[in-house]
């Protein structure tokens, strides 16, 4: 572990956190994503900005979230006592429309008339869909023609909110090729377009515009824990896909005496091939522009990815999530299949909650993790959306277990 | 003096544009890869860009995406396509040799041993797609310390004074391209470039050379008269993306090297 | 109109409001009924109870949700402009849950082990089943055999929320069998059992209990107005299938100069069986064990209703909102299928929220109301609930029409 | 002296219970549920409930509410009913005549009206299942001018201090029955129940009668051992609900009346 580090301080101004992130883009991209770095600099903090955020996260996304002291799942538990943040009750039902209403009011701040982005499954798809929506702003959705057929709910969303969904059809027409063809979409017009990513991934500004956008979560949710118990908690934790969530509430603690565990999913085991646990069992690389930890063969193919929560399957994984891992200051866990649709269930029965599957792993690492704390000891999972999209998922689980 | 360097100047004693044949390395398979270089170096080809696959390849368009996966599935690897690359010096002392590569490919290989092996092989430069100037440092001393070329991009999206910057300290030549959602043919070749182009080749110290989705001997003519080397990428892979087979698939892929290396010589 | 009502001394001790309501039950369900309503006055005015509920309003439901101005939405219409109570935001995304948390910390403080509840569509019983887990009582809902097949998503929930679903099998196997065998089970043990009702519904004390439980809805949305703006809001609207989202916004608003609208379902039409408007077309009657205007024939048989929204298809309808059409207090509309349908996808493009198709009746109520507005003027919508849920009716809906 | 006092009182001085039957008017359908009620009479039932039927039967069982349901399909409505009740008057004179509705029905036809009409074709009764003591005087004083008594129930459920408000200015009889749930056949009478029907009837002004699922023989005889009457529905009924042919419904349905008057006399 090297020194404390100034977590202010990060990322530096070329978008590296320690050697993570960066910029590792075609040339092409780099003036783009220049123009996108400068003018967030420049208007995240002109006062109207942060005046109209503060007054869309109140008014339109039905913020601040509240923290709910899990009684009776606790109770069950040997140990911490089990806090949510709940960004379930987010308008369109996760987190994700934290960062999206920020990035599409930076599209509009910026003058530009069309939003952009890829979707895998399609949750930041809707919830990109909802900002543009709400602004009014034109929004095109790259989605493989695979993923359209499997996630035709999502689908039908976005085009209900307005937007125009891209079907992709070449290579495996999944979300690999969305990503280049929303990229290509978006170099045809970079001056009316903004291109609008769905996680602490990619590029610089990216991880650093998404994780300022969600810290709004951490933030909250630090004040309110604290008028509720006078106390800080010991342990902070949520699940880790590309890592937005995490860095979001991560970041309301990071200065404080509070451990903070990021979830990986296991899926079905540690075989290549059968999880998603790029902290856990991947090494340095460089994808979709930047450099982090990566599941990759031992050629540097990025390797395929499963998770039954399907917001957690990439390959790598936001740039600072490496730098906190390295620096431990946070620490990655792992949590399979199996045990996250037993956190779904139980956190359904015994408090009234359906959590996302992709927060299910969070909930299942709070629960084992309780234990090595003692009962005045408080854990804040980041329940980063709801899990009513994921009956069907949980359906066809159960009867592949044959149960 | 250096190999790029004889070769762009022996091509413009001829009063010509240099060649360069971007190929997708390992595909369709490794042997029949090395094969269709053979050709291409037989046709006209003056240089190689030897792509290495990438299952992730955000820069390409659909031909070479497809082109890197199958080659991929057909065990295309980073040391196998150097060995190829040293037999291909074996044979062809003056040919150029680039590896195309992403970043991940590189620097999973690692970077200092990659430069020392390609140099050891007769490469000739390396040029990294997604390694921007800023992150230049990344490879440069390794190519520097091993006398290979770091070959540059500039962008019709990069602005003049960038782009000033970029070229800078070229060695071997600048590629001047328009990477991302272009590699893929284009019926016509845009009418700004050629500004552009003469704006790049008056900053840089080194050879500038064009790659725009160029497919057929008009298109390539037209570009040799400002560039100093043309490229064909997509037009070339895409010989040996359909169904037929391969002595049909390796003509037709040497009738167009032949007919793009026809049309590169500088109008008086 | 006759003169002004007291409303704060409606319903009467015997559960009247004016001549609507009342206890219409056989005997053996007086004794139960009165014990409700005992321990409902008892205990609805001690501060532990009052303190619990708004611990879990807050913590729990995510109380207060926002008031939400539409902007582009108004921006399209030529009067009035448009304000959301969002109730979509709601815990479990509607008002059902503010009763149903209610009634089953009602149900905790009687010291019963377990609710009951029949459910049509689902919502109720997925609201109920929701309260229920949250308390860990027992809960059981009684859903006909054909509402089952239809409604596969909310079994699913209901079930995963720990709630015991009873098929019911005899009769039209629909909510009208489901009444009947929830009621005999309910008898069967009424001492340590309590009956949660889904609406302003039933024999007293039921449309008094969720009426007071939904009024915070219309506090809420009073206070958070008037911080917004400095005034009153011209008008509030409302769907009304059994009226407790209705009623809870109307209340905050009664003893003001405010509008109240009530939006009926017109279906396809006015024909018999085509709608389910029972203050529009509906005569006073008795059903259910309380007195209201009913839609029945010539010989005092309720009648089949219809709407595309499920939760708006009930006959009869809450008395409080009989006697305040008597009155001339709040005014009674119809809107039909394709115009909810429309301001379904209206307020989806131009917002970014997709309402409930029940909620967008009142959508579509307050469009067409805004046009007798000055610019000025302001009327708030009770979205009363999210429409995830109705997703694919609205294809259905679609593909009947040959869209 | 009344109809029905004269009836209970004439059976009481054979010392035995009277016996009253709910039959769902109109069921299977109007011709042939006036048979029905005819064969009844002649089997030894002293009074006849006509239950009107009722879409939302809040009150009744499974077979009752099925029952209902093929009634009202098939066409019946409470003037069919009470023209029905008015021809049956005719045949019997002494029979007790009640009419068994949900206030809906009662409500929607006119209080008044149905009072007036139902006496003048000789009703005795009625017994409004949704209409608890707190909201009798929506229908009694209408009964009241028009000679009807109005039938009040009293359930296992209510307590002994509420009965007795329930039966105090009974005229005609009181109904104890668990309605609710338990409209349908029961296996065995409840122990309890005999003590409670002894104090209700103890409070009572006038006869109480029993009805609580009973189908057989044996369950009327230990009722009638405490009660003023025995009543049967719900068995009687599902007589009709089964494929075979009416007349042998009928004949099953005349042979359960027939046993059930066997056993109403009171032991020494
Ligand atoms: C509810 C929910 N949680 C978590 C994630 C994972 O994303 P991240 O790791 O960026 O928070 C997703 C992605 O779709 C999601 O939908
Ligand atoms: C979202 C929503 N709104 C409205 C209603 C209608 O109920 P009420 O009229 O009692 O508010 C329902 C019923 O299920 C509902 O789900």
């Amino acid at each position: 572990m090297s020194e404390p580090a100034n977590y202010r301080l990060t990322p530096d101004a070329a978008g590296f956190f320690g050697v993570y992130g960066g910029v590792h883009v075609p040339e092409c991209l780099v003036g783009p994503l220049r123009e996108v770095a400068d003018a967030y600099n420049r208007i995240s903090r002109c006062a109207d900005f942060i005046a109209e955020l503060r007054y869309i996260r109140k008014h339109f996304q039905g913020r601040p979230t509240p923290v709910s002291y899990c009684r009776r799942l606790s109770d069950r538990l040997d140990g911490a006592r089990i806090y949510l943040k709940r960004e379930d009750l987010n308008h369109s039902g996760a987190h994700k429309l934290n960062h999206c209403m920020g990035e599409v009011l930076l599209a509009k701040y910026m003058g530009k008339k069309r939003v952009i982005a890829e979707t895998g499954a399609g949750q930041h798809g809707v919830a990109l869909a909802t900002a543009a929506a709400y602004f009014g702003l034109e929004c095109e959705i790259h989605m493989g023609e695979v993923d359209i057929a499997k996630q035709a709910p999502n689908v039908a969303r976005m085009k209900l909110l307005g937007a125009k969904v891209v079907p992709v059809s070449f290579g495996l027409r999944t979300l690999k090729e969305a990503v280049d063809s929303a990229f290509t979409e978006y170099l045809k017009d970079p001056v009316s377009t903004l291109y609008c990513i769905g996680s602490v991934v990619g590029p610089h500004p990216f991880p650093l515009l998404v994780r300022d956008f969600q810290e709004v979560v951490g933030i909250e949710a630090r004040e309110q824990f604290l008028e509720m118990t006078g106390n800080l908690p010991e342990a902070v934790t949520a699940c880790v896909g590309g890592g937005s969530n995490a860095m979001g509430i991560f970041r309301g603690f990071i200065n404080d005496p509070t451990a903070l565990y990021g979830v990986e999913p296991l899926g079905k085991g540690p075989k290549t091939g059968d999880h998603a646990a790029s902290m856990t069992y991947g090494t340095p690389g460089i994808i979709h522009g930047f450099k982090c930890y990566l599941l990759q063969d031992d050629k540097g193919e990025p390797l395929p990815v499963y998770s039954c929560a399907s917001g957690l399957d990439y390959p790598g994984v936001g740039p600072e999530h490496c730098l906190l891992a390295d620096q431990g200051r946070a620490s990655y866990q792992v949590v399979n299949d199996d045990e996250a649709v037993a956190a779904f269930e139980l956190l359904s029965r015994l408090e009234g909650i359906i959590p996302a599957l992709e927060s299910s792993h969070a909930v299942a690492q709070a629960m084992h993790a309780a234990r090595r704390y003692a009962p005045e000891d408080v854990i804040i999972v980041n329940l980063s959306g709801r899990g009513d999209k994921d009956m069907d998922n949980i359906r066809q689980y159960k009867e592949g277990r044959g149960q | 003096m250096n190999r790029l360097a004889e070769l762009f100047s022996s091509c413009a004693r001829s009063r010509r544009a240099a060649l360069i044949m971007y190929a997708t390395a390992g595909y369709p398979d490794m042997a029949r890869s090395e094969a269709a270089i053979e050709g291409a170096i037989a046709s006209g080809a003056d240089m190689i860009e030897l792509g290495v696959p990438f299952s992730d390849p955000m820069a390409d368009g659909p031909v070479i995406c497809a082109a890197a996966k199958a080659a991929i599935e057909q065990g295309a690897t980073l040391p196998g396509i150097l060995a190829m690359a040293g037999r291909i010096r074996q044979r062809h002392p003056k040919t150029g040799l680039i590896l195309f590569s992403y970043m991940n490919m590189i620097f999973h290989y690692g970077v200092d041993r990659l430069c020392e092996d390609f140099a050891r092989l007769g490469g000739d430069g390396i040029l990294a797609v997604d390694l921007p100037l800023e992150e230049r440092e990344e490879l440069l001393p390794s190519c520097r310390a091993r006398g290979l070329h770091l070959i540059p991009l500039v962008s019709p999206a990069t602005s003049l004074e960038r782009a000033r910057r970029i070229v800078r300290d070229t060695t071997g030549f600048v590629y001047y391209v328009s990477l991302r959602g272009t590699t893929g043919v284009r019926a016509a070749v845009a009418a700004e470039l050629e500004e552009r182009v003469r704006q790049v080749r008056q900053a840089s110290p080194a050879p500038v050379v064009v790659g725009f989705g160029i497919s057929s001997g008009v298109q390539a003519h037209r570009v040799a008269q400002y560039a100093d080397g043309v490229v064909a990428g997509s037009a070339y892979v895409r010989c040996f993306a359909d169904g037929r087979g391969f002595p049909e698939q390796l003509a037709s892929a040497n009738d167009l090297v032949g007919e793009l290396a026809e049309n590169l010589h500088v109008d008086p």
